[in-house]
């Protein structure tokens, strides 16, 4: 190396280093500063009124199934139930916006998203009811299996989408995780991977201020998880998450630029979990009762209600009619979940493999030999 | 009686009924009380006390910053207590669940495992990982696994399994204060087990590496640890009518392993069951069978035989008592150790 | 010779020396030229074709969506290559080395293990994970692991390990065939070994879960796999000279397990060895002689015996030759199986 | 629940969800558009002499480290090295802005920034020679293990400048990380750690274009590395990684900030890779010449040799003196790492756990005997 002849230091202009682009402009990725709103604001006059009473009873039909599943959890028909009461705009919205060629990828809270999506109400329960895992073919509906390791649906999402662009089809995955959620690995990983290959997939973000016990502070000290968008270089968006329109407009204007090729988007709802964590959980050790008062004021079905009142498209009658048929649906699910299932053990060695390996045969036939026996001798008892 | 003993019996407190989720509260409150650079971390382990409670008060009493809500994030939360560790500091972190260690494998394996070695021994990790692991509460998917093979063949951890209450609290008390990283699997289904305890003069355990014997027996040994020890007893008691003494060895860690106690034992009866809950295939019970069998070979009338869960993900719930390993198993793996030789 | 036969060898093609490298390399574009649903993603796999050179080739041949070059993120490779395949893709994931695999340890295990038998068979994975394994190249610290231990122990993946250049081509094509999740272990030391081979028209092999028996013999069993075949074969070879007859068996695969051709060939020679480079502790040979002992104790001689790694962290390179099995090891442990009784 | 009497819709103003408290201003956080620069702009003459004289002479003596460890791979003295020439503004700078009782988290490119920190040459280069995984006391220097598998280092910064702080000991952490390194899920957790635990640490990335052969654009679509910063509610700065002036004034300000109890600062500085990834790679195969000689143009030495030489404050006697110090350096590590390492097997055993564990005994005394029965042997030959 020689040191080379320059000019003086004032003389020249300092260089940018060689390989160095001008920025995309960040202020476009950005999340304005408050959550997006609609009912209650000028903006509510101009949403689709059959678009709203479908929300309006889906949101009804949510939180009666909401309410029946923690009920069933006390009669004990149903294990444990994680309840999105009070986050129904959120679970209906993202079923909604969808197209039935789409894709969902619930969470462990989301069955209601995924009853809204179609599936049914039953079959919706089996991995909290302890009968199966997943009650449902993932392909029937395009509703990947609830998933219980939080984050880890999220590259799933991103990997499906990424496949469905491959081959050509116009399929949107929507991917739901919890604001706890966001801290794990995973969905560093799935944001990163969904920017990088543009993949046409939303990620929704419910923001219902708890994991578990732990308060939103002491997750994340970011503005807000939407500015998580900003890092990955996707749009990141704030919603009210209990305003159920602003929520489908925000995702429905995610799904459409995934739709277009415009990528990921990372929406953030702002909502409350109004139940504890699940049945098994008690909230009073962690929260107070004027904080759970307040957001009371704010549910989601009490904002669409009063909006839609306000505007005479509801009335006295009509959400008469709306709460009858929820209230079928709770009937029709507690009478389907009185009934036990009717499960078979040998079950247990059929889908570990494509081919049953030579161990589980064994297995399966030393599991059968005790499932005879014992049907023998309680047969010879009941014979006595 | 003399006025000194009574003193002594008083300061050592009452036996009461303790469950083992309490003995393993009491053992991180002691180990935090008497040395400050203890520190509990985890998801949910401050204000909530845990999903199963056992941290209850420990924020309370010693402050956010001894007991810590850490974002959730498993990962980062073992990375973290390595890095704690490396400042001198006493990490004792919570995995919420068994499944839920699965993301700070990394972390576990390439680090906590490695780091007293790569360097030398210049910076050991006094790690303490506790997962409360296995099956049979009725939990969902992901949350009944019993991953302690993986930790078992990763050199540089121990691996601690306690099955009593006793142990709960002296083997919790070992792990913390031991300079290795340890992985203490606590049994979920044996949180809310009962026994007659003292938490103000908790008796002494057997340290770290040393099986005991619960039960002894002439016919033939059961080698088992954790969730499956009530089991092996209640087997043996249910043996003794079939005419079998059988002998139940609980090996309390699996890292260090006891290989003199069990094969002293297997020596003895001459013939063996280890049980697990565990899958079978590449769990613990291979390891252990081929152990015996390379120590006492000339010993054994039988091979000695496995009983643990099966090769499958664990079932859902409402099918888990069919996979997890029940007494008749144990009893039916007894029978078969070729007794006819014996006539 | 008829015309006939001589165009079809024409047409099988030259037989020449190819590495195992190359014929991972010809089985991956045979797999992707033959079914479009094949894709291959990882870390360098494209332009630069892996750090191995084994995807050389494939991202200029089908193009960068067929051959990815992904971020830099283990989880988020696994991840997105369950989502692909639960689209009908038939994904091909490239881990850099042995532990950069345990990021994805989470979505490996609780996911792609997990599918099929979650969704009862609606949703198979048909995923195949390849991981440059085990030591033996001087690598630096987290190059040179063996790992299968941990994906044995997880029910509902396949574990394949070739040793031959014939096998690396014909059981990497089986394991993209599967519809089931492969964890396909490439013994990095044996990239470079050669042998005679067609890439026009490669040989076909046994399937997945067949064991070969590589080396027959009357003496003792030797079983092995992966990168410890070639120190068995010349194992076998030096033992002639001792007067042993040492039979090879070459698992091929982990999971599915051969128990006939192992427990078949034990029978025969009543003695047995495992050796593998693993860890020995909670390794695959306490599984495999636990297993060989149940089937055929009454055939044996001698226990068991084991010759693996040490139970320590993968040394530094210059220290691996201790650590690693070589011939007299294994020629050790034949000495120990009892040869007494014999006379 | 009941339909609550309500004001007409255009009557009640929207009110933000209950628990949701006005945003922090993300625009402290966010980075300037385009990498920092001092060298080449007015700011250079108000930096001061004596440092920057100092940095040149680390960085000459970096890049004579860098020349003589990759010649030291030809003649088979050292196993592999990943070289960190052309990145030796950041590896210096990041040793120099540290004190005494501060902590370094290297990764494995980063040997260069452990010597500059004091480490002995040669213990630093003991990995990649291959006779011991770590070569010194992480303790003496305080310098963390060179770290192999990527960002995998960062979670123990964070956790062991967190310690620090609770003990109240006054201790920065700065831990480095490569631009692929930041796609990794333990990046992500690292930093939210630190930023809600606001731990005194500091998170340089060296932005050096490639990951192995793996371009930035296939590992992000953010704006920058940079920009990551905002997710997790940290300042987020760029700098020209070729500046070291620049790299010492934003680290410098990274660590003082931490250590006045303001939290973490993500640093990314942008830089180049002149060499391959290590000595076995071949980057021809992934990128062209006309890349690296450009960047050849914006050479850290280079770019300070010419403010120093322009202002004056060098010359090319000054620039001799450097030079034939660096020299020395590099003979002496030539003739030390020509020496065989002397090792003793036996180490295998001695630090996997604090006390050895019977079945290590046991292999122990088994190696013994080999290594007996080998000498005893090779004695034997020698006799003969
Ligand atoms: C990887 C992983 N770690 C821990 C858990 C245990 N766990 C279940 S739910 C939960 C809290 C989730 O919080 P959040 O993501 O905010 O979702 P929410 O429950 O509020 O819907 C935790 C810690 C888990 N399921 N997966
Ligand atoms: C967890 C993990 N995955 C993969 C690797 C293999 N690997 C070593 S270096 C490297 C590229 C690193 O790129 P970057 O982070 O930009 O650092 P640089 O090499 O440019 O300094 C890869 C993939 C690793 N060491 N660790
Ligand atoms: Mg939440
Ligand atoms: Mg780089």
């Amino acid at each position: 190396m020689t040191v080379q002849e320059l000019p003086g230091a004032a003389a020249y202009r300092p260089t940018p280093p060689p390989a160095w682009k001008p920025l995309t402009d960040p202020a476009p990725l950005l999340p304005d500063p408050e959550p997006y709103r609609v009912l209650g604001t000028d903006a509510a006059a101009h949403a689709d009124p059959e678009l709203l009473l479908r929300l309006y009873g889906e949101l009804v039909r949510g939180r009666r199934y909401n309410t029946q599943a923690t009920a069933l959890t006390r009669q004990g028909r149903l294990a444990v139930y994680p309840s999105s009461t009070g986050q129904e705009a959120c679970e209906v919205a993202a079923a909604l916006v969808l197209e039935e060629r789409d894709w969902l990828f619930p969470s462990y809270r989301d069955t209601l998203a995924a009853v809204a999506r179609g599936l049914d109400p039953v079959d919706a329960l089996t991995l909290l009811r302890g009968d199966r895992h997943t009650g449902y073919d993932p392909r029937e509906h395009r509703i990947a299996p609830l998933c219980t390791p939080l984050a880890t649906q999220l590259p799933h999402a991103v990997g499906l989408a990424h496949a469905a662009r491959l081959k050509g089809d116009d399929v949107v995955a929507l991917a739901m995780v919890g604001d706890g959620g966001t801290s794990e690995g995973d969905f560093h990983e799935a944001l990163n991977f969904a920017a990088v290959w543009r993949a046409p997939v939303v990620f929704l973000v419910q923001n219902n201020g708890f994991a578990i016990s732990v308060p939103l502070a002491k997750q994340t000290a970011a503005p807000s998880l939407a500015h998580k968008a900003v890092g990955y270089g996707m749009p990141g968006r704030l919603v009210d998450g209990n305003d159920a329109v602003a929520v489908h407009q925000v995702l429905g204007e995610a799904v459409a630029r995934a739709r277009r090729g415009g990528g990921p988007t990372l929406v953030e709802a702002v909502t409350y979990r109004m139940e504890a964590h699940t049945n098994a959980d008690d909230a009073t050790r962690y929260r107070g009762d004027s904080e759970v008062e307040a957001w009371r004021q704010h549910d989601p079905i009490l904002l669409l209600e009063r909006d839609l009142t306000g505007r005479g498209l509801l009335d006295e009658e009509r959400i008469g009619t709306v709460r009858e048929a929820a209230e079928r649906m709770a009937a029709g699910l507690r009478e389907q979940m009185n009934a036990d299932p009717v499960l078979d053990p040998m079950d247990l060695f059929t889908h570990v493999y494509e081919q049953q390996t030579g161990q589980l045969r064994e297995q399966a036939a030393r599991l059968r030999d005790e499932l005879e026996a014992e049907h023998d001798e309680s047969g010879a008892e009941e014979r006595r | 009686m003399t006025t000194a003993a009574a003193t002594a019996g008083e300061r050592a407190g009452a036996v009461r009924p303790a469950t083992m989720a309490q003995a393993l509260g009491r053992a991180l409150r002691d180990a935090m009380a008497e040395d400050p650079t203890v520190h509990v971390l985890g998801e949910d382990v401050g204000t909530l006390g845990g999903v199963f409670r056992v941290t209850d008060g420990l924020a309370k009493e010693f402050g956010d910053d001894r007991c810590t809500d850490t974002p959730l994030a498993e990962a980062g939360i073992l990375g973290a207590a390595v890095g704690m560790a490396m400042y001198g500091l006493r990490p004792v972190v919570e995995m919420q669940f068994d499944a839920f260690a699965y993301p700070a494998f990394e972390q576990l394996v390439s680090h906590a495992a490695k780091m007293r070695n790569r360097t030398r021994g210049a910076m050991p990790l006094p790690i303490t990982v506790r997962v409360p692991y296995g099956g049979g509460i009725g939990g969902v998917e992901h949350h009944s696994d019993s991953s302690e093979a993986y930790y078992m063949a990763t050199p540089g951890l121990h691996v601690v399994m306690p099955a009593t209450v006793e142990d709960a609290y002296g083997l919790l008390r070992q792990s913390i204060a031991s300079d290795d990283p340890v992985v203490f699997l606590e049994p979920k289904r044996l949180y809310w087990s009962k026994a007659a305890w003292s938490a103000e003069a908790p008796a002494p355990v057997e340290p770290i590496g040393r099986a005991v014997v619960r039960r002894p027996g002439r016919s033939a040994t059961l080698i088992t640890y954790g969730p499956s020890l009530p089991v092996c007893m209640e087997a043996a008691e249910a043996a003794i009518s079939e005419g079998w003494d059988l002998e139940v060895v609980d090996l309390r860690s699996l890292v260090p392993f006891d290989d003199e106690t069990v094969a002293a034992s297997v020596r003895r009866t001459g013939r063996a069951v280890v049980v697990h809950e565990s899958s079978g295939f590449g769990g613990p019970g291979g390891e252990i069978a081929a152990r015996v069998t390379e120590r006492c070979f000339h010993h054994l009338e039988a091979p000695v035989l496995r009983v643990a869960g099966f090769d499958i993900p664990y079932p859902p719930p409402m099918q888990e008592r069919h996979h997890l390993p029940g007494v008749d198993r144990v009893l039916d793996a007894v029978a078969r150790l070729q007794w006819e030789a014996e006539s």
